[in-house]
């Protein structure tokens, strides 16, 4: 157990190619809880952020700013009757969510968060990616037809529908990108998704650059897309409040109600990283074949202990800045511990930074290396994220009709061509 | 059951009305089971009273072909309090504040058609200084209601933000009703014969500052919404309605001035020396979801046009005309309206001579448009349904009284 | 336009103006050819009211009301009629279709029945309700105590 | 392909994990056939398509077992549902399960069990330059060694030269199997045409 656990130290392969189970179960437990502790974080800062979008405050009552608020959320989902009506097709109404949520947390065994930070690397990552994200839609057919009502089977055909739709026009794109990966000496293209990014190093230009605007225009196309794939604002048809009340999931409550929020957000994440896999460098901090010397790598590995740091100076100046009531002496106390703590990290991670800014192979540099992919990585997918609850903000819902519209008759036409250009720019190029 | 074939909704001229506008008390059979769906695919969606987007407790029957409107009825009357009932059983006085309570969103304006058709009724008129506290009061009250209206709609089509800055600046509109009256949504604000209260001090200068806040404000939700891609397409085409049908189906409001019928009574009928005052009546062309969206988005820069004269020429004088204390009017009949910011309110009384009205009877305008949902919706989708229904601005205590 | 109509109905019209306001009244048997004449012939294409008000101690009980605008004229008037209780009203649908649920909250409020309305029922009160509140002889405490009690599970609305 | 993928790749095909799926594919398998509630039978075949899926990638085969994924559960199933979804379930699920002409089926079925039989025995003779013995170890890896050749790290793998060469015949049979059966949805869905 020992040896098998200290051997894949030396390793440079994601555990599961390095062939080491045991390492692959820790990844795979510390991407799933991390997972769900974004989920909790994005939870608080989606109100957050759109409630300064419409000049509220949000969430402000539970904890300093509203912090505990996911905690509290989380809690009294769980606690909360769970409702199973009695006309539902109980099998599938217990079934449905957990297919969603499966589906949107397998994808994350390939997910490269760094050259070796991956669970496994399949040599058909992304289209196992696409094809385990493409499960998530039974879990809202199922749900839609499990609860036996109008308005739930018009959510889930909707959003059916578009799923499949998008998925064309996602897939039209991802091909582009992966076209490119071709473009090297040996011609020979890959669907890993640490291949692609390995490509996007070897070629020096991340995909959205490349034949610009060609691959810009692939990935406006997937940002798209993948919007229309998550069901969030404005392709959210098959939840529209104001439409079917819930969509699919009108008649769950509770456990299960939270299970299918949980999966909606770990599917954002997952769509998130294979754009930035796919056109944005994956790992890679910005401009790797410019700023590579051992100067800029230091420089470069001191961002995450810098970021945290300000998020610590932040949350002190949030704590300094309340009130100074009685009332507020404890929520000021937390806030202050909280800052320590984020201060802590900040610290942890500069002493990282500068224990093994030796590019050996010493086991602090493993760790600040690891560190770093795992910044570039979640900074690029958090942009991602601010994107979502932006468009949530900004743009009215699309109509059925024109959502269809939209995907076969603008989407799929640009990618189709952009396909059939990015094929002729490569054969033309070299 | 219902005709299938939906009309042709596109405006024509030759177009024979009244005859061509279908039945619209449809009789859908709701007691059948749906049909199996392969062989028809027609299901019925019962659309509220509790729903998010049907604005209160109304009802809609939709039978759906996929998402297909094939028809629609609605079911109201669950907000219906008698109002007219208890008109005939409260003096002319006391019955005042009830009026209120009908279209909540827009009381102010409730209150003066009222206010006014009893003054008619009794052959008094209420002095200037009072008429132009009662418009300046209700262009506020018009604006806060068509503010109200598009944070909702604009929330129908999924647009959030718009509903939060709304919200803001009507709260502006609102502190000024509570300042003078005391009461920010059923105001009762205007007596019989005049104004109660005398304009507080400073009234001025916060309407004026209002209008200078307000400006701005509405241009930043035509920021939002005007030119937006996705609003543009969810409101364009939707929900057409021509002037004729318009016409004959007895809409009025913003609805029948974007059609392009350029009728207000406030210009047509003037009351309340509206004639006074320099405005336009912004008319639309198409009739559709958008144009009524513009014709509000321009009443609401117009009223603030008849509050800035307003509140620049408010003469000095009594704000009570001579009423007596007990009002009874003399037998006879009145019908008088105003232009609500939904369309025309009118108030129709029947006095025997009484204190107590014989017969008291509002003629609502959300009521009455409701009925062109129908028309306006056959054979469009789903969501088109909720933004016609949002596009009307009914406010369910007026429809159901 | 009164003389022109007055030559031509008779003892069945008579023409009034109080308060500025015109009215019609018109004998109950002239309603719908005078009701359309209205519409094609003076252009009153829009029918803003459609109401009735209850006279239990009269012979004929009600007053029915139709309060018609002429967009062209810019004119207001009333036509008024007066019918008997059980008897009904030719429904005036076919010539403004804003009349439907008019006449039946008229129907619903009443029990004036209009023949040849699409779908004469209830519209403010619930289907099966009895009685027709805004009559005078329907007290304003009075409820459907069988319908509220079936329907709502308690002793009484009040 | 990606270099680092073939280098000492673990034995994470045992028997516990063929045996499950296996299992799986077989139980849910026959669910399929025995639910009356289609989407019931829907679902269990999701199950079927996902198992088999695995199989494919235990066999190193993923770029099989990522489209297995893809068009059949992904996107075929979804159509599936979707199409089951709007009948109704009670009117189905009241009819019988079987049809008159079971003995058909019957014999059909049998047919089909005859021609496996036959491939199982005399596979030997029809595929002599694939001998197929069980091997000791039933790790896949080992079989795929058995199968392929002597090194794993060489696979060539067939780029669809047998299926559009040798079987072309057996390959439109097939698609002319999969046309006759939409025809017959067709015209079993809408009565009158």
């Amino acid at each position: 157990m020992l040896h098998e656990f200290m051997s894949y130290l030396g390793s440079n392969l994601p555990p599961g190619n390095a062939g080491n189970q045991l390492w692959a179960l820790i990844y795979v437990f510390v991407i799933f809880a991390g997972v769900a502790v974004i989920v909790l974080c994005m939870n608080w800062i989606e109100r957050k952020a759109l409630a300064h979008f419409q000049i509220r405050l949000g969430p402000m009552r539970v904890g300093p700013h509203g912090l505990m608020q996911p905690f509290a959320d989380a809690l009294k989902l769980m606690l909360k009757e769970d409702i199973i009506p009695d006309e539902a097709d109980a099998v599938v109404f217990w079934v449905a969510p957990v297919i969603g949520l499966l589906a949107a947390f397998t994808v994350y065994i390939v997910i490269p968060f760094g050259p070796s930070q991956a669970v496994t690397d399949m040599n058909i990552g992304i289209l196992f990616m696409l094809g385990v994200s493409s499960l998530g839609v039974l879990g809202i057919v199922t749900a839609g037809w499990a609860s036996n009502s109008h308005y739930p089977l018009i959510g889930a055909l909707r959003s059916s529908a578009q799923m499949v739709s998008y998925e064309v026009a996602m897939g039209m794109a991802i091909l582009s990108a992966i076209m490119m990966t071709s473009m090297n000496a040996a011609g020979t293209g890959t669907l890993s998704m640490i291949g692609i990014v390995q490509a996007q190093q070897q070629q020096g230009i991340w995909f959205l650059f490349k034949f610009f605007p060609l691959g810009f225009i692939a990935f406006v196309i997937f940002a798209i897309a993948m919007v229309a794939e998550t069901n969030r604002s404005p392709f959210d048809l098959a939840e529209a409040e104001s439409e079917l009340t819930a969509g699919f999931h009108t008649e769950y409550s509770g456990l299960r109600w939270s299970l299918f929020m949980l999966g909606e957000y770990a599917a954002m994440i997952a769509v998130s990283s294979i754009a930035v896999t796919l056109w944005l460098g994956g790992w890679m901090h910005p401009f790797p074949n410019l700023l590579n010397g051992a100067a800029w790598e230091f420089l470069f590995s001191l961002f995450p202990g810098l970021t945290f740091g300000a998020l610590a100076a932040i949350t002190f100046i949030s704590a300094a800045r309340m009130p100074s009531h009685a009332f507020f002496r404890i929520q000021r106390a937390g806030l202050a511990i909280f800052a320590a703590l984020i201060g802590l990290v900040a610290l942890l991670l500069l002493v990282i930074a500068v224990a093994g800014r030796a590019n050996d192979a010493s086991i602090a540099a493993r760790f600040r290396e690891g560190i770093d992919y795992v910044y570039w990585f979640m900074l690029k997918v958090a942009v991602f994220m601010y994107l979502f609850i932006w468009y949530r903000a900004t743009w009215p819902r699309y109509r059925f009709d024109q959502l269809m519209k939209v995907g076969w008759k603008v989407m799929l036409p640009i990618s189709l061509g952009v396909l059939i250009l990015t094929a002729i720019v490569g054969v033309l190029l070299p | 059951m219902i005709d299938q074939k939906t009309p042709d909704r596109k405006t024509s001229d030759d177009h024979a009305l009244p005859n061509a506008v279908p039945s619209l008390t449809s009789n859908l059979d709701l007691e059948a089971p749906d049909k199996p769906y392969l062989d028809s695919n027609e299901i019925i969606l019962n659309m509220g009273p509790q729903h998010p987007a049907t604005h209160g407790v109304l009802r809609v029957i939709l039978k759906l072909d996929g998402e297909k409107v094939m028809g629609t009825e609605c079911v109201i009357g669950y907000l219906h309090r008698g109002v007219e009932k208890i008109a005939e059983n409260r003096t002319y006085t006391m019955f005042n504040p009830y009026v209120d309570r009908m279209d909540y969103c827009a009381a102010v304006s409730n209150g003066l058609g009222y206010c006014e058709a009893v003054e008619r009724l009794m052959n008094v008129e209420a002095p200037p200084r009072a008429q132009y506290i009662r418009v300046i009061l209700t262009e506020l009250q018009r604006l806060a209601s068509h503010q109200l209206w598009l944070g909702t709609h604009a929330l129908d089509i999924g647009a959030m933000t718009p509903l939060f800055y709304t919200f803001r600046d009507r709260e502006e509109i609102l502190k000024i009703f509570e300042k003078y009256c005391g009461a920010r949504l059923t105001t009762h604000a205007f007596r019989i014969g005049g104004c109660q209260y005398e304009i507080y001090p400073g009234f001025e200068k916060d309407v004026k500052n209002f209008l200078a806040f307000a400006p701005p404000k509405i241009d930043e939700y035509e920021t939002l919404l005007t030119s937006n891609r996705i609003w543009l397409e969810r409101t364009k085409n939707v929900g057409v309605i021509s002037a004729k049908d318009a016409i004959a189906l007895g809409v009025t409001g913003p609805v029948l001035r974007a059609s392009g019928v350029k009728w207000d009574i406030r210009k047509a009928v003037p009351y309340a020396n509206y004639s006074k005052f320099d405005f336009e009546i912004p008319v639309g062309t198409n009739g559709d979801t958008y144009d009524r969206y513009l014709v509000r988005m321009a009443e609401m820069r117009q009223s603030l046009r008849i509050i800035e004269q307003a509140v620049n020429g408010i003469p000095e004088g009594p704000i009570m005309a001579k009423v007596p204390k007990l009002i009874k009017p003399p037998v006879g009949e009145i019908y008088h309206s105003i232009e609500a910011p939904k369309g025309e309110l009118g108030y129709f009384i029947v006095s025997d001579g009484s204190t107590q009205p014989y017969r008291l009877r509002v003629r609502p305008p959300s009521f009455v448009n409701l009925q062109a949902l129908d028309l306006m919706v056959r054979g469009a989708l789903v969501a088109d349904v909720v933004a016609v229904i949002g596009t009307f601005d009914i406010v369910l205590g007026e429809v159901d009284r | 336009m009164v003389e022109k109509y007055k030559c031509q109905y008779g003892s069945g019209l008579d023409a009034q103006t109080y308060l500025g306001q015109n009215y019609f009244t018109v004998d109950r048997s002239l309603i719908p050819d005078f009701l359309r004449l209205l519409r094609d012939e003076e252009q009153f294409d829009y029918c803003v009211d459609l109401t009735a008000a209850h006279y239990p101690k009269r012979e004929k009980q009600f007053d029915v009301f139709w309060i018609l605008y002429s967009f062209a004229r810019n004119e207001r008037i009333r036509v008024k009629t007066q019918i008997a209780d059980g008897e009904s009203l030719p429904s005036s649908f076919s010539i403004w279709p804003t009349t439907d649920w008019l006449e039946r909250e008229a129907y619903d409020m009443f029990g004036i029945k209009f023949d040849g309305h699409p779908g004469l029922k209830r519209i403010l009160l619930p289907d099966g309700w009895k009685g027709h509140p805004l009559r005078k002889d329907y007290d304003i405490l009075r409820q459907d105590k069988e319908w509220v009690q079936i329907n709502l599970g308690i002793e009484s609305g009040q | 392909m990606n270099p680092m993928l073939n280098t000492g790749a673990a034995p994470v095909a045992t028997p516990f994990f063929f045996y499950l799926l296996a299992g799986a594919a077989i139980l849910s398998g026959l669910l399929v056939i025995t639910r009356r509630n289609a989407v019931h039978s829907a679902l269990a075949l999701i199950v079927t398509l996902l198992s088999v899926s695995g199989l494919y990638l235990m066999l190193y085969a993923p770029f099989v077992a990522g489209v297995q994924i893809i068009v059949y559960a992904g996107g075929i199933m979804v159509l599936f549902l979707f199409v089951i979804m709007l009948v109704n379930i009670e009117r189905v699920s009241k009819e019988r399960q079987f049809n008159r002409i079971w003995p058909v089926g019957l014999a059909a079925s049998c047919a089909l069990l005859a021609v496996f039989l036959a491939a199982f025995t005399k596979g030997k003779d029809l595929f002599r330059d694939r001998p197929i013995t069980l091997p000791e170890s039933t790790n896949t890896q080992q079989v795929a060694t058995m199968l392929y050749g002597e090194v794993v790290k060489t696979i060539q793998y067939p780029n669809g030269q047998y299926m559009l060469g040798q079987y072309t015949f057996a390959f439109e049979i097939a698609s002319l199997l999969l046309l006759v059966a939409i025809l017959g949805a067709v015209i079993m869905t809408k009565k009158k045409i």
